[in-house]
């Protein structure tokens, strides 16, 4: 007689944050980060259609509170893995917005001195090991940053981000088992923005309801939280973070996001092949950023007089970031044989 | 070719081509990879296939090489024939067990039991500032594995007709599609054709020298042949279409006629492609040659996404004229 | 605010069959082929600590019933892919001994000709896509097979038999995720033994209690069985079975049982080291051979005399098949060049 | 060595020595692998570093090759010195992203910020009888890949030595260990040492044919000689130690003295290791030579389970002898 092994998902309704618990300066650094994210996206599509960047630009739009939510949950010595998806990440976690499109246009003032571009972006003095081309390519890394932060003896934790994509990438089971087995202090984000590539994740991912679901195969903790409220995101994060740097282990937090562009600046109009406007403008009506403003509003952080003034400087700072990135040259031809080895 | 209508159609034409003719004429063939059905592939490869054949049989996969590959090893042993894509040459590091220690050992371990008739598609080429992850060739690596037949076409004809071959056949195929060329064109006759495997092509007849080049590399050549012709140096092109079986007969026939030859392949150079033709050649036309056999590949470092560098690692007409002249400065 | 995934494993208490309720014929059936792998197993541990075989022999002694019961609710069109551990599930899908032990001998009679040996005898005939070297090497093959039978329009089934160590290769995930998202008609059985070589299940696999709870992640059917109980696993399986063949999709089946012998034949004391006796014997205590005896006994199908005259026309013909391939040459050295390609 | 007092260890204690000397020096140091801990290895290499070294630093992992490869990529970025154990070459299949996408690359990806001091040890070699899935030599694979080191020492000594030096590199280094090997015995000398990397060793001096070897060939090549030697040709043996980076000079100045060369590999030989250095030497030693450089490999077929056909397809004395011989059948 066989045994059944029953699941049962009795997943809470949220309760919705009506108030900010979180400290004041916190709260509108996140702010600025979030509106850094979609200004500094929205200039990538600018160079990018001006001809200006070479490769594919997979832009962050839309899904700022997950990156931004979770980076303010750990500390500068803490670890993240990137994605081809990694502009927003960097820039939560602290990166400068002119480095970054230096590296996006390929010249020697980029993080990477061009070697990299977009999708490999990285900045080791700010625990960021990456962006990554690979679907999945961040499992690994992250968990061996976790083991090695362990072994060295220090509390720093480390964040994988990955796509509802990358969540049927065999690695996935292997980094979570491991990390499990060993109780690394590593937080699995699946940023869930519905889709990996043209492919909706519920044509090719075989849950009950959540991602995060998949938590239990490794008796870790799964949490599901809506990854356009950064408020939310950031309490789910701090609570596994302070978890992990308790030597409590890993566990998988799925945020629920969307991209509101395509999967990569060419893929000009998803409303009319793979989704449709009514998805599109759901999602539109729950925007982070909006969402954020209102509440910063209401718990009289800021004015919309404000809000304006801090989006202008932003504006003006990422114009100089591609100001900068224009001016600066191409490596020289000598770099090319650089940096093979150490 | 000579006697038929002929057609000019894109490289990316020819697969949609030659899967589209070989799925109409057998029920077992399949194809399945990430994003090829309603999307018609990342590159637009596939387009059209999926509203002609539909969702059974044109299928979007998750992002699970691994499983898909080895998914199509299973079919393959049980009675379909499926082609298997994997978007960019970089992934199949993911499906390696699959493919060399699954797909390429089957008929012989099971001593001649099992075939496996599965084509994986995939891609190489550099020059779209795709950066490290996304832009190797490494062709050298499946070409190594005894059980494997590996397909390198560089035009639209040789494509389609060597992916319909790869389809018929009754052994696992990898056959390297050139992202840089999917837009290129080139003619096709409007009747039915396979290319055997082992056939290589003289894409230019010469006496001076043989280049056997493969893929982009052979358009590489042949430009540059164009401009050593001017200074006087007759070059012949040949181009081998499949890595294994590798047609050694048509390039020695070649080179003991030019007594010189250069080998050229968009992989990284050492260890690569070129390696095994060209030592092949200094053995076996080693009483014929007048100038040591040179190669050219791509430089050996990751490739690099800025446009200022990555042109620099790539394998250019220049290089191919440089290293040919060099092989005459002695007279 | 986040949503935690509460998933609850509330286990049901297997309940024991006390009757047989399957048919007399079959039970025998069964019963022979346990006693088959038994003994042919002891065999190869002969010819090998003889000098007879080369390279490795991972035994299936103790773990009988699994096989056997999973591949008594099989047709003999329905494929299985097999493991390192193979010769056990060859047998119980109805692999003839004699080719069999030819083949462990690298004789040109075996089932492979010799090419293959004993990690990767197959039988196509039989729907035996072979036993498999690389851990974890059958998920693919196993989802294609299905897939396959799908495409085709039979209604066969495939299953894949993997250990408790395979369930930490990300192809599992993989797979299981595949096959869950197309229905593919393919049992997943895990042979929980309790080690991977020479290291415990418990120490290397991060679940709360049973490996099997890992289907939730890919919201397929999870049932524990007891490994050693021949008739519970039938059941289980032909439950699962009959919901594949239904086009219902995929399930995963962990059988708990355990190894009598070491990892391989040259793993020759494992109470020593990484094991302890008192575990063994407990096992030992549940054999599933002695079992399933003593219920063919109660339910009148045999008596003490027909078993034993039963082992011995067994022994018998485990005799005749160690003869046989002895008496096989080794392939012509023309061979060592054919099947490369067909 | 000359003038140290030398002990006589096994080419699995060459192993151990290295990992617990570096162990000992350098805490950042740590081995993970399946089974490498209580268990010692499967082959027993690492006997008595977990008593020495607790489960903290040499640790037991799950059976998941992507993802230990993988963690030991982040581990080194972060600090640590991780030795990762694959144990069958056959399984770096399984984790070739994680060591060709990213541990190659991320040097050169992040513009020299990131370093990858990580070491993966595995083994080559068929003639165990161990058929076509745990008997492969994949070297030639990673000596293509642009960012990493090769190692694949043939001696005791050697193998200590290098490990030492892949150790303490902070680039990733695979280190080949022929698993046929493991009970041979050699020298090492009492004091510490590393061989430096790209450094050629001269095993046996000759002046009639070099033959540059690797890994179990060497000693393959070493009893060949000694029998050439009584039918009066002299065999000059290197063995360049590691593939990347390759002594050229060394192999070079071998064949400009001997004008003959053969280059032999346990992998198999279409597109392998011997392809390489083959067609350097016929390039650059291109006047010098007397007859064409041969290459001898594996023989293209997977590797077969019966003791009566494994041992056709490994190179062999006897095939080197006869492919010596016929070097020198035109004079
Ligand atoms: C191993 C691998 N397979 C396929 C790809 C091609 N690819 C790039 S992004 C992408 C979709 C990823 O989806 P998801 O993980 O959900 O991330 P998102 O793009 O939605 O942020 C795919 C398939 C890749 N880069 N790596
Ligand atoms: C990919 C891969 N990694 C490692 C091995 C070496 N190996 C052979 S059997 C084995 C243990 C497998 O354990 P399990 O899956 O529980 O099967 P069992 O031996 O217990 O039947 C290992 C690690 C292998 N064959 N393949
Ligand atoms: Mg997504
Ligand atoms: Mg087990």
């Amino acid at each position: 007689m066989a045994t059944t092994v029953t699941v049962k998902k009795p997943v809470q309704v949220a309760s919705k944050a009506t108030r900010l618990t979180i400290p004041d300066d916190l709260c509108l650094e996140m702010h600025r980060r979030m509106v850094t994210i979609r200004r500094f996206e929205e200039a990538v599509w600018e160079v990018y259609t001006q001809g200006l960047m070479r490769g594919l630009a997979h832009l962050y739009i839309g899904e700022e509170a997950t990156a931004v939510g979770v980076c303010a949950a750990l500390r500068t010595d803490d670890y993240i893995t990137s994605t081809h998806r990694g502009h927003g990440h960097l820039i939560a976690k602290g990166g400068r917005v002119d480095r970054m499109m230096a590296e996006m246009l390929g010249k020697v003032d980029g993080y990477n001195r061009g070697k990299g571009g977009t999708m490999h972006i990285a900045d080791l003095s700010l625990g960021i090991l990456g962006a990554n081309g690979i679907v999945g390519g961040g499992m690994g890394l992250a968990t061996g940053a976790a083991l090695s932060a362990k072994m060295r003896g220090t509390d720093q934790v480390a964040v994988c981000f990955f796509g509802d994509g990358a969540a049927n990438q065999g690695v996935f089971l292997e980094a979570a088992n491991l990390a499990a087995v060993w109780k690394l202090p590593v937080l699995f984000v699946c940023e869930n923005n519905q889709y990996g590539e043209y492919t909706a994740a519920k044509h090719v991912t075989a849950i009950h309801e959540h991602i995060a679901e998949r938590a239990a195969a490794f008796d870790i903790p799964g949490l599901v939280v809506d990854g356009n409220d950064v408020v939310a995101v950031y309490e789910a994060t701090k609570e596994m973070v302070d978890r992990a740097r308790a030597g409590e282990g890993p566990s998988l937090i799925e945020c629920k996001t969307y991209r509101y562009r395509g999967h990569h600046v060419g893929d000009g109009n998803p409303e009319k092949t793979y989704r449709t406007q009514e998805e599109t403008d759901a999602w539109k009506a729950k925007d982070p950023i909006a969402r954020f403003q209102r509440r910063l509003i209401e718990a009289g952080l800021a004015t919309e007089a404000d809000l304006a003034a801090w989006d202008g400087e932003i504006q003006q700072q990422i114009q100089e970031a591609v100001e900068f990135a224009k001016q600066s040259p191409y490596p020289p031809a000598s770099e090319v044989t650089d940096h093979v080895y150490v | 070719m000579s006697t038929s209508n002929h057609r000019e159609i894109t490289y990316a034409e020819a697969v949609r081509e030659a899967i589209r003719e070989e799925m109409r004429r057998d029920d077992h063939v399949f194809l399945m990879g990430e994003d090829v059905g309603a999307a018609g592939g990342v590159f637009k490869v596939t387009t059209g296939l999926y509203q002609e054949f539909g969702p059974e049989r044109i299928r979007d996969t998750p992002i699970s090489e691994a499983a898909i590959v080895g998914a199509g090893v299973g079919a393959a042993m049980t009675g379909m024939r499926p082609i298997v894509e994997v978007m960019f040459g970089d992934f199949i590091t993911i499906a390696m067990d699959q493919i060399v220690n699954q797909a390429a050992k089957m008929c012989y371990m099971t001593g001649g039991q099992a075939k496996v008739p599965l084509v994986v598609r995939t891609t190489l080429g550099a020059g779209r500032s795709s950066a490290a992850q996304h832009s190797q060739s490494l062709q050298a690596w499946l070409a190594h594995i005894p059980g494997l037949k590996v397909a390198i076409p560089s035009t639209p004809y040789d494509l389609k007709g060597l992916l319909k071959t790869a389809i018929r056949d009754d052994n696992p195929v990898i056959v390297y599609e050139d992202k840089m060329m999917y837009n290129t064109k080139g003619l096709v006759p409007d009747e039915e054709y396979t290319i055997p495997f082992g056939t290589a092509d003289v894409k230019r007849e010469g006496k001076d020298v043989t280049i056997v080049a493969t893929s982009s590399m052979v358009h590489t050549v042949l430009n540059a042949a164009t401009k050593l012709e001017q200074d006087g140096i007759s070059v012949e092109v040949v181009d081998p279409r499949t890595l294994v079986p590798l047609d050694m007969a048509t390039i020695i026939a070649s080179v003991e006629k030019t007594s010189r030859a250069v080998v050229i392949d968009e992989g990284y150079q050492r260890f690569g492609i070129t390696a095994e033709i060209a030592s092949l050649i200094a053995d076996e036309a080693f009483d014929y040659l007048d100038a040591p056999v040179k190669r050219i590949g791509a430089m050996d470092v990751p490739v690099p996404f800025s446009p200022g560098l990555e042109p620099l690692t790539i394998p250019n007409e220049e290089r191919v004229i440089h290293t040919v002249k060099g092989l005459f400065r002695d007279e």
